[in-house]
């Protein structure tokens, strides 16, 4: 779906973004729970409170464009319509997941569905964006590249070193800080300079926009007008989007570093519920619509959780397949 | 003797050392406010305030940097690289930079830096985090590595490489972070370049390293219940290595097994067998085995981690059949 | 059989895999406008337009991260790392994602990338710009390694890691450069992972790869009127290393000398080596012997780096010492 | 010499910094003959056209502050002071050079005259330089770290990585571009994103400064400016000297890529001439004097290469020494 640069978003527009955070939103608490129940071992990043990001960006893109994340990216694949059932069984490092339960949640792959990988390593993904969008250029595919990264990552060399790539050869590629005020348990502002990473596009001549990242009709206007300069040739935009990580760096995460009432606060701004209320008073969305949706996310993610358990734990017989392309698996 | 678990005894290294010597430093990703990822500089930023112990941005080659630049004017720095696969982001800091300084300066530069790094093989932390990459530095004049197997001897290695005047990488096996063991008091340094017989055995050397030990000593252990001693060694430093232990323990033995995480291809298994095969090679009664990953990625599912790296049976396997 | 320079073949090779195929490119410091910094591009950028032939800033993780990302998205590129030296700081790209990107897919990604780099061995180049520094790369698997000795063979092995499906980098000796030979038409691919027996002998097998192949050859020209007949073993390809060729050497000579000018620890003398103390130990008549650089970082001037790299008189030396 | 903040810069002051200037230009300019005639092995970057730089920052030092610089270091060297006939030694590759013949040009350390390193690898001294401003904080030493670096480094993730760091922790450092248009061969607008790197520095947090490279005066206020606000712990500033390198990346360079009238536009600007100008201009100092002081650097630099000259070449004896500290050498 694209919500046009000036066209105000439509009913079906936004009940659509609002059934995709609301799907990342009860697959993350149901990823919560399978952890606690130690069905998903590794570390597990869930984007609770971030859902916005994910839906709006994804959101703007269509297909063929392709999208690169981040350890923290079960929002992105959910957004970009990856099967549910077939990621679930990947984080609980099943046969039948996306990965064979070669990747689980922090490596996770799905070329079929445009994401070109989450990645273990922080920034690790944001140079291979660039190069992606070189190969759309050069093919005039006409596809659009996407790199989500953290506030953390965007203090990594290669952000850098590629942000400045892309701008020089007007790649169409967009680069979107989840700006979430945490890396790890080290606040923000301890391990970057400046107060929101937009404010580094200047220094690459390219196109950077600040925005509320809780806010799905704001992000829905900037990722079109970032698709749209993408498309168009016009280069690189660099968004950031200013949120909150409702949940720990990882599940088990003790949080001691949180301030006092900042959960509370931020509580006050949770996208979902702002995308409810917009639907409800500007739309009349009726209140058991709304209901209908949230019912079928839960049940969608559920569905998948009970097929994805019931499937085979990920063996050793395969370890070796697909090490080298052209070689027997 | 006090026990400690791995972690505590990496922080009560790190205390003791903080406390003997002002110039020593810490920076790293959480390593301040939260008392590092993994608990082990707990209580050093309280102690030691926040101009000695820093938490810094997720910039790998910058922390290197920070460290040997900070060790070239007079501190003696540790900093992390959290875990050894990003030691690719920090490598030309590491390799290019700092370990030539004392080499171009003619001598007038030090860099006495300690660079703690972990290997997290074994918890399911899949292909791009559980990387056993002590070659890439390994292989480069200049630098250090140590790799304990022990909480008595994390603590010595790490007091050592932070005494030292070259940069020193530390690798920390998370999968021991509990282990308990004995650990010696504030003089307790162990040598760099030594490696220790961690079991005496007359019929195979198996050479292994870090957490490899715990294999080894459980694969010793059951082979002899069947009759084969195996003499355990533990290289504790990976560069440079004791050839002098390690020729020793083979001419005891005549039978030579290398066990490691890493890939075998270039790992250091390579480098003892090659060892061996200049200098000692009349001795041998036998063709050397080495035991160690396969040529792949690792897997991030528990089957497929068991899979992948070097376990006790296969360990076992290697001995018996160098004793047909 | 036409007659070029070694660059020469270089620039060949690419004219011929971009006409062959529209989705080749090249991207380097340099490597557009000027032609390369040392001539190897020229003419692409002429004739195969800007889109396709690139100059990028100095950002070698930038560079390696789009090849890789570029051949994630179906590009067949080839991009520079000026010298190997620079490796380091594109590491992660290459090792970290670059070589698992099939891996973690299952299959359903490809990285068909050349990274082409220098090796400055021998030009007075100095400390931080001469590496020979192969193994950073050798140890990973998903990754292949090539290093052509002549200028039929850059040719027939830049050809074929531009068609491989994997990454592949390729090392290109500088001391090379305007060396003359003959060198194939548009269909001499050169198969990875073989080596070639530059010249046969019955009494040393010498293992070696790149520029220290003529070194090698003229030392075996020089041993062969001392009576003493020395089989010139190229490896062509570092990683995966060609098992069947080595063993099949050793075991028509019985004598094993490696030399390479990377240092001795880890280099893939280690390897080489431990292969065959694995697999051929019996077939052995004499120590295995390795000439290699020093454990030091490489001086500027001549006569440093004359002290410091392998000669010829060296492997002979070495040589002899094996049949002594 | 400290040109103070608002203090205008005395007769004194610039005569001395024009002697720094001539003493580098002529020293490159015999450079040049000595890499002809082959005493000069290895490959030599000069800085003619740049003097000012060199000049106008490590004039604004005091004793045991520290610098790092790049592959084209001989200015610097000179204007902090190293001794002329060992520099000039080092770079024939005489045992007697500062380095034992071991770094020669594009390598040189001289720890002693302050300064931790030339660097062969493009952006290597910027992170170490943050290092060095770290344990001048730590120990609070009181001394400034300057790092220079090129247009062409600025591109390197390491530096990025740099700056953040130090604008975070408030470090004595002064990263210093001398943007001389070329990265080799190729022109900045090819390789930066930006017109000048000092547009980086708000992204940083960090003060930046664009300044007439060729300009000591201007150089001059700036570093003294910079360096105050590092010693009170103001933290880092950014400073990008616009300038052209007005000889070959390296001796031997055909130079093919300049536009015309390039280097004749750029003559007008030497800032060697101009500040002869100033000194006669606006100081009255004569005609004589200042001839003078070029003499006297001719022959200082002409000195140091009979002398260097007469030296015997390094050998392959020591080439093992100083691996590791505390081992005998
Ligand atoms: C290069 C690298 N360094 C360190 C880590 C360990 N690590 C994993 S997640 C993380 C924090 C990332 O923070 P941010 O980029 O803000 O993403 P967020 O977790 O907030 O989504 C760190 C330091 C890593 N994976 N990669
Ligand atoms: C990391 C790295 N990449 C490439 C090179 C090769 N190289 C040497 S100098 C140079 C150009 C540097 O340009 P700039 O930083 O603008 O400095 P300038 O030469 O203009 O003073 C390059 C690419 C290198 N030495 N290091
Ligand atoms: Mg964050
Ligand atoms: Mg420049």
């Amino acid at each position: 779906m694209n919500i046009g640069h000036n066209a105000a978003p439509t009913r079906e527009q936004l009940t659509s973004l609002y059934r995709t955070m609301l799907l990342i939103r009860r697959f993350e608490e149901q990823a919560v729970r399978l952890v606690n129940e130690q069905k998903m071992p590794g570390s597990t990043h869930t984007c609770i409170g971030q859902e916005a990001i994910a839906a709006g960006i994804c959101g703007a893109l269509r297909q063929g464009d392709q999208v690169l994340t981040t350890h923290r990216p079960h929002g992105h694949f959910i957004a970009m319509g990856v099967d549910l059932k077939a990621l679930t069984a990947e984080l609980m490092l099943k046969q039948t997941g996306i990965n064979r339960g070669r990747c689980g949640s922090m490596h996770l792959v799905d070329p079929d569905h445009g994401i070109l990988g989450a990645n273990g390593v922080v920034g690790g993904g944001v140079p291979l964006a660039v190069g992606a969008a070189y190969a759309a250029q050069v093919r005039g595919s006409g596809q659009v590249i996407v790199t989500f990264f953290g506030d953390g990552a965007s203090s990594q060399g290669g952000c850098h070193e590629a942000m400045n790539l892309a701008s020089l050869w007007k790649l169409p590629v967009i680069f979107v800080c989840e700006n979430n005020g945490y890396a790890e348990m080290t606040p923000s502002t301890a391990h970057i300079s400046v107060s929101n990473i937009a404010l580094r596009a200047p220094g690459y001549g390219m196109a950077g926009v600040h925005v509320d990242g809780n806010d799905i009709l704001a992000i829905s206007e900037v990722a079109a007008e970032a698709v749209r300069r993408a498309r168009a040739g016009e280069g690189p935009t660099l968004i950031d989007c200013e949120t909150l990580r409702m949940r720990g760096h990882f599940e088990g995460d003790p949080e001691r570093y949180r301030p006092e009432g900042q959960k509370s606060e931020w509580q006050a701004r949770d996208p979902i519920a702002r995308l409810a209320a917009v639907l409800s008073k500007r739309f009349d969305v009726p209140a058991d619509e709304l209901e209908a949706i949230d019912r079928a996310a839960t049940g969608a993610v559920a569905d998948a959780a009970r097929l994805a358990d019931a499937d085979p734990a990920a063996t050793g017989r395969d370890i070796l397949d697909f090490v080298y392309a052209g070689e027997a698996a | 003797m006090k026990e400690l678990k791995f972690w505590q005894a990496i922080n009560e290294a790190m205390h003791e050392e903080f406390a003997r010597d002002d110039c020593v430093t810490l920076s790293g990703i959480d390593a301040g406010t939260p008392g590092g990822a993994f608990s082990a500089s707990r209580g050093l930023l309280e102690r030691f305030g926040p101009l000695r112990v820093r938490d810094t941005p997720i910039s790998e080659a910058a922390i290197a940097g920070l460290g040997v630049g900070a060790a070239m004017n007079g501190l003696r720095p540790i900093v992390e690289i959290m875990f050894m696969d990003f030691l690719s982001l920090a490598l030309e800091q590491l390799a290019g930079q700092g370990a030539k300084q004392h080499f171009m300066s003619t001598g007038r530069l030090r860099v006495p830096l300690t660079v703690r790094t972990m290997c997290a093989a074994g918890r399911n932390a899949g292909p791009q985090h559980a990387g056993s990459l002590e070659t890439w530095v390994a292989h480069i004049p200049g630098l250090k590595v140590v790799w304990p197997s022990t909480p008595g001897d994390v603590k010595g290695l790490l007091k050592a490489a932070i005494r030292d005047d070259n940069p020193v990488i530390v690798i920390e096996n998370l999968s021991l972070w509990t282990a308990k063991g004995p650990v010696g008091g504030e003089d307790h340094v162990i040598e760099i370049g030594k490696s220790e017989v961690k079991r005496a055995g007359r019929d195979v050397t198996l050479v292994c390293v870090g957490s490899m030990v715990q294999r080894a000593l459980a694969a010793a252990g059951e082979l002899s219940a069947e009759g084969i001693e195996v003499e355990v060694l533990d290289l504790r430093t990976v560069s440079p290595l004791d050839r002098e232990g390690i020729l020793a323990s083979v001419a005891r033995t005549h039978r030579l097994v290398i066990a490691h995480d890493a890939a075998k291809p270039f790992g250091f298994g390579a480098e003892v067998a090659a060892i061996v095969a200049e200098e000692a090679l009349t001795e041998l009664d036998a063709p050397i085995r080495r035991v160690t990953a396969p040529w792949a990625p690792l897997g991030t599912a528990p089957a497929q981690e068991l899979a992948y790296y070097p376990g006790t049976e296969d360990l076992k396997a290697a001995v018996r059949s160098l004793l047909g």
